[in-house]
């Protein structure tokens, strides 16, 4: 299949609410459909080639060319196949995703692969707050999948997450992992303040030294094997996490007794 | 005027059993004939007085609590999309206000009864009713917590008792008298419950829950309002409550009640895990003394969010779910505690809960005193009644999901051993002709002569629960609300209130009272009369007893062909 | 001149909104708030019926309210994303106006207690 | 977890004021509401009271109190955690305990005290909501109070500011089932802060009109809000030419709520009170200026295509 390519015309005004735009929704569409698929330009219902160029038709893999930083819900509910961002995304990138690829070359906003349940997110930039959060009043976040952000990101990153993998390459701001009751979060730059606040389950690695609440608890240095699992898992990705004991050794704190939870967060001393 | 013509009429009010007859509506009253108008051909359909809810929290302080933490449910849930003439809203667990309306009107229920308003916030309550479209509304006042009462009858001071729930009657602008848990809810201010009759009550000396029950009968009685006291038992929701349900039923012979969402007060058993449906006791009782009317306060599986002024049991939930938790108290009057909730087959108490509502609905043989409810929002959403007829009237609907519950729960209960089944006649009575007459709501749950044009008109189906969801026509107040599905009017509803006769003098009684415990002006606590839009008052006489609630006679034969269920 | 005496009157300057103060006004301002704290007294005392302020500007011309209710009406309206905030120093009654508002224009709507 | 303010003048014997300065900010709260009120369960008024004030700064609310305790800035989260962990007996790192401002002693026996009470209330102000960590300090300490439950009856309100704020809340929920941050654009409410919330959707630009009323963002907000308020037509409704008057397409002049505009506020207790006007004003109401805008709007063609459905299921 060649992929379908959405190249921005028109720079929206104010927000463009376009969950219309994913593969499982394009891969039965033809070219006309595509184009006259509804986009919300704030209240207004909108055809999507009042904002892009479209080619190609009936295909789940999907490119976008242009600053689409207003350009909201991308992706949103997918279940196959790949959306490919060259240039920035607006809020909700791949929210409630349930498999497929999504790829973005500059920056994103807030709530990515928020409630997801599977499926693989790469922001190359930055990030936004809330990655792979629960929405407000909903106590379940992303529930597996993986999304690896090359930049910085905000706040609550992986909050009340299940399971699953969020990367972080930059600093992330305050409350990551914030009540998250499952799954991993990589911080490859370390974190501001108040990193797995409330933490019931799950695990927060940091490459760098982290500021620590004070109802985390220190129980020692170790190198555990899972590390390894992780680290091979990532490397495809470009990542890769120490963990030979001559390179050093991560300290593990855990917490939060506030809760009291049983959630850990390892950061890496080097040798 | 609108003719409606050819359909088959359920009316228990009148006595009318499925038999063929024209509707006539004229300025919003069913008249005796018309001339012109549109007309609406119900040929083979099936036409029911306007449905009347007896319990329902709807509007208020603890409704708007709940909805505020439930974001994440109204996220999930039907909305209802703008249009030039209307607005929007959104269903679930906790409505907003329009689409309270919308919902309603959708499944043809036009008069709903807030059941519990205390009385500082009564000004609110109003103004949220106002903004429920479509629904005539009535609201009970919470009173048997109230401290300045409680103080007048430690001291043995019955008639000024009266004058003072009198004066909060028309204070709150309200309808009825409400007593939750009474003397369990200033007990719980202090942390504290009352649960038992004869329970002394954190704070005071000589007075019980009894006590307060059974003066607050009387007054009620006494100045004669149209609905007698609403009553929520005391010990809601334990395992053997039964006894306190007793006890507090014989307490009230020779007093006109209505006992609240009955099924929360039928449990046997010593704990929860011993914990087993008792409604054949309560049903036995019950049926033996017509001076009682009650509503089921049934419970569905499913996910809803529950909201009482009884703050001892929704802590107690709270420690059994770990859910989210709010809770509310009001000065000198209530309190009211707020947690989501999630009703599940394989949960034992849960099964329990789930079959005693159906039993009391079954068991108890007269449908003039007992009336279709969930306790909205605690016991499931009002908009899931539909499900509750369906189970009433198919006996093999009921079996197939009791499959569903675990062999230790069917032990425990009694519904795999009642094969009644509703007929239409009854679940006419049970939702509108019943409630309406307990309410004393004469102009309402009728298709007489004179009565509000309050109608609904369903297309007979075998698929009950689709039928009651989708009916074809709704008319509230002689205009067409609902037509396919569609909502083609929003008219503003009404509000009855009631005026009981009291001393004017109770009022220099009462302020220096009210000024020591309250932290508002006197002057400024009474809902003005000018914020109801559309009042409709009823003066009540003093000393003058309504009559009891009506008891069902024998079934007319039913005059049509119905479809097999 | 005798003053115009309120009792009960309510002060809406903080959050406490005060239900028990006396105001003693003649026609165009109250000169005495009794029970008031020095903040109310301030919010009742510095306010008067005087025609001070132009009824309506319109890009900072003085216009008609019937002018600039119709130029708001013609804005809010061709906007894609209008937004009405603020809610705060203002009656109940005209907050459920500006939620209908709102909800009529398909627009934001927000208040003091996103800040 | 919440009470009127009744409910605390006759019962709270245990009553904190967090991130707060009610003597100069709302001067009334200490005798009309909280310490200073005699009643039936408290009848010795103020002695028979514990106040403790938790802030950065000991401000004048402080001469009130029994117990100050002074937390360095941004340290609320932390010190309410730690509250938390205590109270469930729990460990916590004292070495990081340091860094709040307290001792562990301090805030043992804050919790000790607490658990004592026969009724506790704890008020929180902008000095908790506004500060680092925002909607997560108020569900700190909103979290705590429920938790003290356990132990005791116990209860948390927001000191709310300005006047009416409570209202705006209360019939947005009513209305819309959210209480602020709510769009329409897909024609039924939808609720995101940060998304729609007013500022943030400023300093994006993602709005190109707005309608002001009963505030003065000209005068409060970060200045790229500001200047997009500029950029876009906006309109203000205010009994004064204000900051944003001055920056806005359009202003109407209107009357005082409760001075010479009557109507209802909602007090921070969610209870309404009516407003009695003493003044009578040259000016419209707020509530007939937006009456007429919603009727002027409601006369051009309605936005939402016609043919679209009336109900959705969201999902």
């Amino acid at each position: 299949m060649s992929p379908i390519t959405l190249t921005l015309k028109e720079r929206p005004k104010v927000p463009l609410e376009a969950e219309t735009v994913t593969p499982d929704a394009f891969v039965t569409m033809s070219n006309e459909q595509i184009r006259s698929s509804l986009v919300y330009h704030g209240k207004r219902h909108c055809r999507l080639d009042d904002f892009f160029e479209v080619t190609g038709e009936f295909s789940d893999l999907i490119e976008m060319h242009g600053d689409l930083h207003r350009v909201k819900l991308l992706g949103k509910s997918m279940s196959r196949g790949q959306l490919k961002v060259y240039g920035s995304v607006g809020m909700h990138l791949g929210a409630d995703m349930r498999g497929g690829r999504i790829e973005v070359t500059g920056d994103a906003g807030d709530w990515i692969g928020a409630e997801m349940s599977n499926g693989f997110i790469h922001v190359h930039g930055n990030a936004g707050g809330q990655i792979g959060a629960a929405y407000r009043g909903s106590l379940r976040g992303m529930k597996n999948g993986t999304i690896i952000v090359g930049g910085t990101a905000g706040l609550e990153v992986g909050m009340r997450m299940r399971r699953g993998t969020i990367v972080v390459g930059g600093k992330v701001r305050d409350f990551c992992g914030l009540q998250m009751k499952g799954g991993t979060i990589v911080l490859m730059s370390g974190a501001e303040l108040r990193t797995g606040a409330w933490m019931v389950r799950g695990t927060i690695l940091s490459l760098q030294p982290l500021p620590l609440m004070p109802t985390f608890a220190s129980s020692g240095h170790y190198n555990p094997s899972f590390i390894d699992l992780y680290a091979q898992e990532l490397l495809p990705h470009g990542i890769s996490l120490p963990n030979h004991a001559s390179a050093g050794s991560w300290s593990r704190h855990c917490g939060d007794s506030s809760i009291p939870g049983k959630g850990e967060i390892l950061i890496w001393n080097p040798a | 005027m609108i003719r409606i013509t050819g359909g088959k009429i359920f009316d228990p009010a009148n006595g009318i059993n499925g038999q063929v007859r024209d509707l006539c509506i004229d300025g919003g009253k069913f008249v005796s004939s018309v001339i012109g108008g549109r007309t609406i051909d119900a040929a083979g359909m099936i036409i029911f007085p306007g449905g009347v809810d007896v319990h329902t929290h709807v509007a208020g302080g603890s409704i708007n609590f709940a909805r505020a933490m439930t974001p994440e449910d109204h996220r999930r849930t039907t909305a209802f999309i703008r249009t030039q003439s209307r607005r929007s809203g959104l269903g679930g667990m906790a409505p907003t206000t329009f689409a309270t309306g919308y919902l309603y009107a959708g499944m043809g229920w036009t008069t709903v009864n807030e059941a519990a308003v205390p009385v500082l916030s009564a000004r609110h309550t109003h103004e949220e009713m106002r903004d429920i479209p479509i629904l005539d509304k009535t609201s009970c006042v919470l009173m048997a917590n109230n401290e300045i009462f409680l103080d007048l009858l430690e001291a043995g001071e019955f008639e000024r008792a009266k004058d003072v729930i009198a004066w909060h009657v028309w204070a709150a602008k309200a309808y009825g008298v409400k007593a939750v848990n009474p003397g369990g809810v200033a007990a719980w201010k202090w942390g504290k419950d009352a649960k038992q009759l004869t329970d002394p009550i954190e704070g005071y000396n000589s007075i019980t829950p009894g006590t307060i029950i059974g003066r607050l009968a009387q007054i009620i009685d006494e100045l004669g309002l149209p609905h007698p006291m609403h009553l929520h038992c005391n010990n809601l929701g334990a395992p053997g409550n039964v006894w306190t349900t007793l006890e507090t039923m014989k307490l009230l012979e020779g007093r006109r009640a209505h006992i609240a969402h009955l099924q929360y007060h039928a449990y046997g058993g010593d704990d929860w895990d011993t914990m087993r449906s008792a409604s054949a006791e309560v049903a036995e009782y019950f049926n033996t003394h017509t001076n009682m009317t009650t509503d089921a306060g049934a419970v569905l599986f499913g996910d809803t969010v529950t909201i009482t002024a009884d703050g001892p049991w929704q802590h107690l939930l709270y420690k059994l779910t770990g859910r989210k938790w709010g809770n509310l108290d009001v000065e000198n009057e209530t309190g009211c505690g707020i947690v989501p909730y999630t009703y599940r087959p394989s949960n034992l108490v849960n099964s329990i809960q789930w079959a005693v509502g159906l039993e009391l609905l079954l068991l108890i043989n007269d449908p003039w005193r007992i009336f279709l409810s969930t306790d909205h929002p605690n016991g499931a959403c009002f908009w899931r009644y539909p499900e509750i007829i369906q189970l009433l009237m198919s006996y093999d609907f009921r079996k197939d999901c009791m499959t569903k519950l675990s062999p230790i729960a069917r032990e425990r209960i009694t519904l795999p051993d009642i094969d009644r089944e509703y007929t239409l006649y009854e679940i006419a009575t049970i939702t509108s002709a019943g409630p309406a007459r307990a309410l004393g709501l004469t102009q309402k749950g009728s298709l007489g002569i004179g009565a509000d044009a309050d109608v609904v008109i369903y297309e007979e189906e075998k698929d009950i629960a689709k039928m009651f969801s989708h009916p074809r026509y709704v008319l509230k107040g002689g205009e067409v609300v609902i037509e396919d599905g569609d909502i083609r009017a929003t008219p503003e509803g009404r509000e009855f209130i009631v005026k009981p006769s009291f001393d004017p003098e109770i009022e220099s009684f009462l302020k220096p009272k009210f000024e020591d415990v309250y932290t508002m002006s006197f002057e400024n606590y009474p809902v003005e009369m000018e914020r109801l839009e559309h009042a409709d008052i009823r003066e009540c006489i003093n000393g003058q007893a309504p009559s009891p609630p009506r008891t069902a006679e024998k079934e007319p034969d039913r005059a049509d062909e119905g479809v097999e269920f | 001149m005798s003053l115009n005496v309120i009792h009960n009157a309510t002060c809406t300057f903080c959050g406490c909104v005060c239900d028990d103060i006396e105001l003693h006004s003649d026609e165009t301002r109250i000169h005495e708030a009794k029970k008031a704290c020095v903040l109310g007294k301030a919010w009742f005392l510095n306010h008067t019926a005087d025609h001070d302020y132009p009824d309506a500007l319109i890009d900072g011309r003085e216009a008609t309210v019937d002018e600039a209710i119709e130029a708001a009406a013609t804005f809010l309206h061709d906007a894609h994303m209008p937004l009405i905030y603020g809610l705060s120093n203002t009656t109940c009654e005209a907050q459920r106006e500006a939620v209908s508002l709102a909800d009529r224009l398909g627009g934001l709507l927000d208040s003091h207690t996103s800040l | 977890m919440t009470c009127t303010l009744g409910e605390v003048k006759n019962r709270a014997d245990f009553i904190v004021y967090w991130g707060g300065n009610p003597a100069e900010c709302h001067p009334r709260h200490f005798t009309k509401y909280t310490l200073m009120q005699k009643s039936k369960f408290l009848p010795r008024g103020r002695k028979d009271r514990t106040m403790i004030l938790v802030d950065i700064r000991e401000t004048k609310s402080g001469g009130a109190a029994d117990i100050f305790l002074q937390i360095r800035p941004g340290k609320d989260f932390e010190v309410l955690t730690i509250l938390r962990a205590i109270l469930k007996g729990q460990h916590v790192n004292s070495s990081i305990v340091a860094e709040t401002g307290l001792t562990l002693e301090q805030m043992t026996d804050f919790i000790d005290r607490a658990k004592k009470a026969r009724f506790g209330c704890m008020f929180f102000g902008m000095g908790l909501s506004m500060t680092r960590g925002k909607h997560m300090n108020s569900a700190a300490l909103l979290t705590l109070a429920a938790e003290l439950n356990a132990f005791t009856k116990f209860v948390a309100m927001p000191m709310r500011g300005h006047g009416n704020v409570t209202g705006a809340d209360v019939i947005m929920r009513w209305q819309t089932g959210f209480p602020f941050g709510i769009t329409f654009n897909r024609g039924y409410p939808r609720y995101n802060p940060g998304e729609f919330s007013t500022v943030d959707v400023l300093v994006r630009g993602d709005t190109d009109a707005a309608l002001i009323l009963g505030a003065d963002p000209g005068a409060t907000m970060p200045q790229p809000a500001i200047d997009h308020l500029a950029r876009i037509p906006t309109i203000v409704l205010d009994p004064k030419v204000t900051h944003t008057s001055r920056l806005a397409r359009v202003h109407i002049t209107t009357s005082v709520a409760g001075i010479s505009a009557p109507g209802t506020a909602y007090r921070m207790d969610e209870i309404p009170l009516p407003l009695k006007p003493a003044l009578k004003s040259p000016y419209p109401t707020d509530e007939e200026v937006v009456r007429r805008i919603n009727e002027a709007v409601a006369r051009k063609p309605h936005w939402m295509p016609a043919d679209g459905p009336m109900t959705i299921m969201q999902h």
